[in-house]
């Protein structure tokens, strides 16, 4: 990896990551459970997705490890692959979730 | 020896083998056959009873005749066995012998009776467990007869089974009985603990060895068994009303044997008593008080056998206060007597209710000496034996008990002698209301068969030479009966009459008097203007009270039969019903009913579930958070 | 040889009837098959010569240890002959009843018998608890299909009650089997194993429910009367006769041996809980009207006094205990029977419907009153032998529990006394027309009776039978 | 790893088999290609090849619970020749999901890295939010998919967070990395670990449907197709169990976990058997035993010794056995009831198909963990398991036995023999096809039956390392099984 992105990424510290990525994911969490819309609850799953991949980048530059960036492609891949599949459950929504 | 052996076995074994005989065949036998059959069989018994009676050594003491193994297991032997001596060839000769004279007799009162057959096999298997009682060689064989003649006494009270009062007595009867076995099963269980052992004779030797408390509880239970049986206070009130079943019954069970169990155990348990005064105050005044309230009762019932049963009752009070005196000798004596005369005097009732057609209501009866002339002889007889009048079995017999009485203690002397003169009193009113004045019925009385009225003479004959069988020195005799039971029971050579002869004649003429006095005042009274009974609602309130049993039946319902079927029910509807199964209903229905509950979380709503699913995690979070 | 014979014969004998489901000779079928197990238990006691017999003793589960391992001592063997004795009867029964599909109801009955016969030679507490709780599924259907009214309701409650109690019992022996890496549960290892007092006071009673419910003792019996009462006379005779059974051998096979401590510690509870139950019972069937609830609680009440008599712990005790198991199961078959005899000339089994059946039924009347011998255990007859025994059993525990105990020779004989009357005596106010006994009734119920009256007087077979192993079992106490 | 690559372009193969009329095709082929995926795993016996740069290892652990996902699979399609009969469409993708979603299971059997746990884990769970809406026409159907996708990819999220959480205090996805720096006092007392832990078993318990995260459950059970619902109840049960079991084997757990472990524990089991007390659909009822079930396999994971995998394996493949053999009886009987799946259509089963009956009996039995059942020894081993691990498992108690009780007796009904209701439930021609089909399956059923009764009545060794997990008569149980169907 690139030692300038490391540099950078590390300019913010850990603690700061960490809590931006619980935020996300809570926001996320909200989102899902108390939105009504479909495609809204898709993107707030996204989100809880995202906050992690975040959360898997800061630590993946502070433990100067790549791995956790080749995690973060796996997730974005099962995450489109559960939208995809989201979106094709046939349904009205509002009956889906009265 | 074996000849013996044989004997011994034979004379329970007889009428046993006529019992099921009977039963089994009884839709083969006319009521004549089956009667004769178990009659014959009681007499063979009787005739062995003699055979081993003349063939006992006194100086030999006693013989075990052991059976077969019955209860035998580590620490524990219990055989079934018999044990002849002088107390149970007694007993025996009693049981064998006035129980053949009343088999005899029930040929003829029973032979209209289609369940003759059943009733015969009865009295016999009565007769077996009598004999076991009497016989047994450890307690828990004389508790086999003991149950045994409880149960047959239940069966024959119990006879006529379709009159309701008839089932509701024989019932009572058992009850009562079975109370008082729990004082002797609890009293065999104690000794047993303490002796390892139930044979009379190792219980006898060692009986010193059980510590004073010991003995006072086994005494006390022993004499609650005693009074169970006996119809002693305070389980006497189901003996008159066993007067349901057939007169025979009455009169071989409730006079002449099986009551006397009672009397025969405290007799045979001697040594245990003569160790505890106490228990020996208690019998002495518990029978006193009991011959006094059975007399009072007699004095006003108008059921001629229900005046024989409380006459019963009263006499059994008075074998008690011998027993409680020490006497032990004297009460087997007047055990002896009272089974010629009330045995007598029971059939002779039974005589004229059979004449009368089963009239039993002496106010219905009166003049009746003229036509049925034997039973009015032997009745007389019988009454006169039992009033103790001079020269009669039951003078020798009672006088003695109340000779002892006055040297033990002058209170119990006046109770007794007043209880003998109401025994006159109401014998001599039955004897003028039912044989005397003229006939206040409608049956036409005839005279009964031979085969009744044979063993009314015998009996007769026996009620007023009885008195030889231990006659005492006054009289010139050597009281032949106490030493032949000194052979079997050692505590009856303890009691000696320590009254100088001036004394004892003194009692004597005292009770004499009495005697004379009372038959007086009864002849002027029943004979000489009828004085009947009138509505107890008309009575003053002393005799109300005494007419209607001193209301004890009441009390015992009140006290016992009400709350033990209320205590039945309500431990059903409360203890069961809403206690018991709502308890552990509860659990499941508390159970189902939170599955409900949590079944209503499930509501499908998917944002409900993902909050759930929230908080979960959140309560998890702070749990795991909180123990870390 | 004997123990396969006596699973094989029944087991087989109901897959035949499952199989081929014959109406006609179904009942003769499990009759020959129960007869069989009859004679091979009774040339087991022949052949029985005092100490214990190990029937087979092979690797069951080598991976724990465990071992099958099947065998009887005098108080097994008691056990089987009871067994064995009782289920012809059983099956017999079922001549006079009408039932759907007998083949199932006989091959249900075979089945239990084979478990029950498994549960009485199992010499390892898990085969043992296996076998324990197989028996429950037979009698479970047969409740549950034969069953009277609210059978559903009562043969849930019943299973889930019982069931319980063998999930309790079932922790106990993992816990006992986990104490030593080498503990396999066999009844020789399990008696070795020394717990702690602690322990003991709390397992005792995790051993204990399963057969106190079984049996059932005082506050564990609610399950009883409905159950009694609703299931068919067959279920109810397996339940009462042999199934209860289970519980008095599991006291003496697995809670005396593994908690002696625990024992020593509760026994006085748990004899003052069953005698409550003597005395409770005995006065509530008082005032049954239903003959079978009546039995049921009457039974409560017999049982309880059972119970008392095992837990006095000592060789009387324990002795008297087993005599009267078996006494009791004899008495609750006559008794059953007796009642469904009646109920088949009535309609009834109410009470308030007989009355004065003596008159149009004397020979009936004469059996029910030889039972009834029994069942006030009269000297000379079973009851008594054992009744006397556990009297003084109680006495050398506590003088107070012996005179409670004792009172019950009162309670019984006015309920008994009570039933006869309402039921034989006094006039003959139905004039319902009725056959007297019949041959059946004979056939069954003399053999019952001859039972009772032999070992009465003649008790030595059992109690030789008993005696060895209850003072080995004792001797092994500390 | 042959077999992996096998199973899904197996699934590729069946997919392009549906183009075509070739639905008489589709069960075969997938059959054959599962044993051949079979006998491929079975010759990598005892090689312990990591693959992937040790990602995934096929040990002994694995080869077992492959082979029971496979087999199970093999049975289902057997099932499915008979289920797939009269579906006009889609047939060729039902079976090429559940070969895909078969993928996911065996990934998770074999993982030694997280990363392969979340991909296992969503390979798994994809294709099932596709088969719980199978049924088209069917409303709840689709309502159903869609709960279960929305609560599982919810949960995936707290998965992943854990992971994420673990990978930030320990720097590594391997599994055993991650075991050993767990074990250290640094990682008990690192409170990033702790979060990462806890997130990571929050999202696996949703897997196996662990109170409170057991929602979607009886929901979609029942609105599932009764196929997949059998599939879910069995394969993915085991495979999310064999997952989880690997994730935290060897794991000394903080205590803070542990005790919510216990917490899981003691409200699943509670809670599964008292709301199945008032189910009276058949599939919701088995949710709820499942869920049962499950508190009853967490007991296990509250005292893990060398020994706690073979019973783990024991336990879930008794119970797929029986619960397979249930749900095949309940689509006979629901389809001589027109469709009810309401658990009375079950009276009157001994009238109209006695054997049919008896062999439900025993499965129910099994489940219910009553003597000479697999079901009794397995419940055995795991209190014996318990107790063992001074665990005094009283909770556990409490709630299992209930659940043999309730399960029996809500379903003992079933076989129920009165002649009155016989006939009302299973009447006339419906008895008929009852008949017809059971000449055909009820053999099947009666064979998983006796394999059920020959693997309780002796239990054999299983102890010892993971390598010889297979249990020998588990295996021939499961072999049993397919007999009568191979025909």
């Amino acid at each position: 990896m690139n030692e300038g992105i490391i540099t950078a990424i590390r300019v913010v510290p850990l603690e700061h990551y960490v809590i931006l990525s619980f935020l996300l994911f809570s926001i996320g969490i909200a989102g899902v459970v108390f939105r009504r819309n479909t495609i809204i609850i898709l993107m707030c799953l996204e989100l809880m997705f995202n906050s992690v991949n975040l959360l898997l980048t800061a630590f993946s530059a502070y433990h100067s490890d790549p791995r956790a960036q080749v995690f973060v492609f796996f997730i974005m891949l099962v995450a489109a692959a559960e939208v995809t599949v989201g979106l094709a459950i046939p349904g009205d929504d509002e009956a889906q979730r009265g | 020896m074996v000849m013996t052996d044989l004997l011994a076995v034979l004379v329970p074994a007889l009428p046993l083998a006529g019992a099921v005989l009977l039963s089994a065949l009884r839709r083969k036998f006319s009521a004549t056959v089956a009667g004769s059959i178990a009659t014959a069989l009681i007499a063979i018994s009787f005739v062995a009873t003699v055979i081993l009676f003349s063939g006992f050594d006194t100086a030999a003491g006693g013989r075990t005749v052991r059976v077969l193994d019955w209860l035998s297991i580590t620490g524990m032997d219990i055989p079934l066995a018999l044990r002849i001596d002088a107390l149970s060839l007694t007993m025996m000769l009693i049981v064998t012998g006035v129980g053949a004279l009343i088999h005899l007799y029930s040929i003829g009162y029973m032979h209209d009776d289609e369940r003759a057959p059943t009733f015969f096999a009865q009295l016999n298997l009565f007769s077996f467990a009598m004999l076991m009682l009497v016989m047994g060689s450890n307690f828990l064989v004389t508790f086999i007869g003991w149950e045994g003649v409880g149960l047959c006494s239940y069966l024959l009270i119990g006879f006529w089974y379709t009159k309701p009062d008839y089932n509701y007595a024989a019932r009572k009867a058992f009850v009562m009985n079975r109370i008082g076995d729990v004082g002797m099963v609890l009293a065999m269980a104690l000794l047993f603990h303490f002796l390892g052992t139930l044979e009379y004779t190792a219980v006898m030797e060692n009986a010193h060895s059980i510590p004073a408390w010991g003995l006072l509880a086994i005494t006390l239970l022993l004499f609650f068994g005693a009074t169970g049986k006996s119809a002693q206070i305070p389980l006497f009130t189901w003996l008159p009303d066993a007067m349901a079943g057939p007169t025979p019954v009455s009169a071989l069970i409730h006079a002449a044997t099986m009551v006397t169990a009672g009397v025969f155990l405290v007799v045979r348990s001697s040594v245990l008593f003569d160790l505890v005064p106490y228990t020996r105050d208690v019998i002495l005044w518990t029978g006193t008080a009991t011959a006094l309230l059975a007399a009072t009762i007699g004095l006003f019932q108008n059921d001629i056998k229900k005046v024989l049963a409380y006459s019963t009752v009263s006499q059994l009070g008075y074998m008690f206060a011998a027993l409680g005196m020490g006497a032990y000798s004297a009460a087997m004596f007047h055990v002896t007597t009272h089974a010629f005369f009330k045995a007598l005097l029971f059939l002779a009732a039974g005589s004229v209710i059979h004449a009368l057609g089963g009239e039993q209501d002496i106010r219905k009866m009166g003049g009746l000496k003229g036509s049925i002339k034997i039973t009015f002889v032997t009745f007389f007889i019988g009454t006169i034996a039992i009033s103790g009048l001079p020269l009669m079995s039951g003078f020798f017999s009672k006088d003695l008990i109340l000779a002892h009485a006055f040297q033990h203690s002058p209170v119990a002397f006046g109770l007794l002698v007043f209880g003998a003169v109401l025994t006159t009193f109401y014998m001599f009113r039955l004897l003028f209301l039912v044989f005397y004045g003229t006939y206040r019925g409608k049956a036409h009385a005839h005279e009964s068969p031979l085969t009744m009225t044979v063993p009314l003479m015998v009996l007769a004959v026996l009620s007023v030479v009885g008195g030889a069988l231990n006659l005492p020195h006054l009289f010139g005799g050597h009281e032949p009966m106490k030493h032949f039971l000194e052979s079997a029971a050692a505590a009856i050579r303890s009691e000696e009459i320590e009254l100088s002869a001036s004394t004892e004649w003194i009692l004597m003429g005292i009770t004499a008097v009495l005697v004379f006095t009372t038959i007086a005042f009864a002849y002027g009274r029943f004979v000489k203007r009828t004085t009947l009974e009138g509505d107890e609602a008309d009575m003053p309130l002393l005799k109300r009270l005494i007419a209607q049993r001193w209301r004890v039946d009441e009390l015992y319902a009140a006290l016992f039969e009400k709350p033990y079927g209320w205590l039945s029910e309500h431990f059903h509807s409360i203890g069961e019903l809403r206690i018991m199964v709502p308890l552990q209903n509860g659990v499941g229905e508390a159970a189902l009913r939170v599955g409900n509950v949590v079944r209503k979380l499930q509501t499908g709503n998917a944002s409900f579930h993902l909050l759930a699913m929230v908080a979960g995690i959140i309560i998890f979070l702070v749990i795991t958070l909180l123990s870390n | 040889m004997i123990a396969a014979l006596l699973l094989l014969i029944p087991f087989l004998a109901a897959t035949l009837l499952v199989v081929l489901r014959p109406t006609k000779h179904a009942r003769s079928v499990a009759l020959i098959s129960s007869l069989a197990t009859l004679a091979v238990v009774l040339m087991a006691w022949a052949t029985y010569a005092g100490s214990p017999v190990v029937l087979a003793d092979r690797d069951w589960v080598p991976a724990w240890g465990l071992r099958f391992v099947m065998g009887y001592d005098g108080v097994g063997l008691l056990m089987l002959i009871l067994t064995a004795v009782v289920f012809p009867f059983i099956i017999g029964t079922g001549y006079g009843e009408k039932l759907q599909h007998p083949s199932l109801v006989n091959a249900l009955l075979l089945y239990t018998q084979t478990f029950l016969l498994g549960v009485f030679m199992a010499q390892n507490a898990l085969l043992f608890y296996i076998f324990y709780e197989l028996t429950l599924i037979p009698v479970f259907f047969l409740l549950l299909y034969w069953g009277g009214e609210r059978r559903r309701a009562i043969t849930i409650r019943f299973f889930i009650y019982t069931l319980l109690g063998g999930l309790s019992l079932l922790f106990g022996i993992i816990y006992c089997m986990a104490q030593g890496p080498t503990m396999n549960g066999d009844f020789s290892a399990l008696a070795a194993l020394n717990l702690p007092i602690g322990v003991q006071h709390w397992l005792f009673w995790v051993l204990f429910l399963a057969f106190a419910i079984k049996l059932p003792i005082f506050p564990f019996h609610s399950w009883q009367p409905d159950t009694y009462t609703m299931a068919p006379m067959q279920g109810t005779m397996v339940l009462a006769a042999v199934m209860l059974k289970m519980g008095l051998y599991g006291v003496i096979k697995l809670v005396f041996p593994i908690v002696p401590d625990g024992v020593a510690f509760w026994r006085e509870t748990v004899i003052a809980l069953s005698l409550i139950g003597a005395v409770y019972g005995g006065i509530i069937a008082f005032r049954q009207w239903d003959l079978k609830r009546l039995i049921a609680y009457s039974s409560l009440s017999h049982v309880g006094l059972i119970c008392a008599g095992l837990f006095a712990w000592n060789s009387y005790g324990i002795t008297g205990s087993l005599y009267q198991a078996f006494a009791h199961s004899i008495l609750v078959l006559c008794t059953l029977y007796l009642c469904s005899a009646l109920k088949e000339r009535v309609g009834s089994s109410e009470m308030g419907a007989m009355g004065g059946l003596k008159v149009r039924t004397p020979r009936l009347a004469a059996l029910f009153l030889l039972v009834l011998l029994n069942a006030v255990a009269l000297p000379l007859t079973q009851s008594f032998i054992g009744e006397w025994l556990m009297f003084l059993g109680l006495w050398q525990v506590h003088s107070w529990l012996a005179v409670v105990a004792v009172s019950t020779i009162v309670w019984g004989t006015i309920y008994m006394l009570y039933a006869y009357q309402r039921v034989m005596l006094g006039p003959d106010k139905w004039q319902l027309e009725m056959p007297d006994a019949s041959n059946r009734d004979h056939l069954f119920l003399v053999p019952l009776i001859a039972i009772t009256l032999i070992l009465g007087v003649y008790p030595a077979p059992i109690l030789d039978l008993v005696d060895p192993s209850v003072q080995l079992l004792l001797s092994s106490l500390p | 790893m042959s077999a992996l690559i096998l199973i899904s372009v197996l699934g590729v193969v069946l997919l392009y088999l549906g183009f075509g009329d070739n639905r008489k095709w589709l069960a075969p082929v997938g059959i054959l290609g599962l044993l051949a995926a079979l006998t491929m795993l079975l010759c990598n016996w005892n090689v312990e090849s990591p693959l992937f740069a040790g990602m995934l290892k096929f040990d002994g652990y694995a080869m077992a619970f492959d082979m029971s996902l496979i087999l199970l699979t093999v049975l289902l399609f057997l099932f499915g020749i008979d289920y797939y009969a009269r579906m006009r469409e889609n047939v060729a993708e039902q079976y090429a999901l559940m070969l895909f979603s078969l993928v996911g299971g065996l990934m998770l059997t074999s993982f030694t890295n997280l990363l392969v746990l979340f991909l296992g884990i969503e390979i798994l769970s994809i294709p099932l939010f596709i088969l719980a809406g199978g049924k088209r026409d069917s409303f709840r159907s689709g309502e159903a998919a869609f709960k279960y996708f929305l609560q599982g990819s919810f949960a995936s999220g707290f998965l992943l967070l854990g992971i994420a959480l673990i990978y930030g205090s320990t720097a590594s996805f391997d599994l055993a990395t991650v075991q050993a720096a767990v074990g250290t006092s640094a990682g008990q007392g690192n409170m990033l670990m702790l979060l990462g832990l806890f997130f990571t078993i929050v999202g696996v318990s949703f897997k196996v449907a662990a109170v409170p995260f057991h929602f979607w459950n009886p929901d979609v059970y029942e609105g599932a197709p009764t196929l997949v619902t059998a599939f879910m109840s069995t394969v993915v049960k085991t495979a999310a169990f064999a997952g989880f079991y690997r994730l935290i084997e060897y794991m000394h757990l903080p205590g803070a976990v542990q005790t919510m472990l216990v917490v899981v524990t003691v409200c699943t089991l509670f809670l599964g058997n008292i709301v199945a007390l008032r189910q009276t659909q058949f599939k919701r009822l088995m949710a709820y035993s499942s869920i049962a079930h499950t508190g009853f396999l967490l007991i296990i994971f509250l005292g893990i010794s060398e020994r706690t995998s073979g019973v783990l394996y024991y336990y879930l493949t008794t119970y797929s056995i029986a619960t397979v053999g249930l749900f095949v009886v309940l689509t006979l009987a629901k389809r001589a009831a027109k469709g009810d799946e309401n658990i009375r259509i079950f009276r009157g089963l001994f009238r109209s198909a006695p054997w049919l009956a008896i062999a439900t009996m025993l499965l129910l039995l099994s489940l219910a963990g009553i003597p000479l059942t697999a079901g009794f020894v397995a419940k055995y081993r795991v209190f014996a398991l318990g107790i063992e691990a001074k665990l005094r498992g009283r909770h556990g108690f409490r709630g299992s036995d209930g659940a043999g009780g309730h399960l029996l007796l809500r379903h003992g009904d079933p076989g129920s023999l009165h002649p009155q209701r016989a006939r009302t439930a299973i009447g006339g021609g419906a008895r008929e096809l009852a008949r017809a089909l059971i000449l055909r399956r009820g053999c099947g059923v009666a064979g998983a039956a006796a394999g059920v009764v020959e693997v309780g009545s002796t239990p054999s060794p299983s102890a010892g390392s993971p390598t010889d997990e297979v249990d020998q008569p588990c295996f021939s149980a499961s072999l049993l099984f397919l007999y009568p169907y191979a025909k």
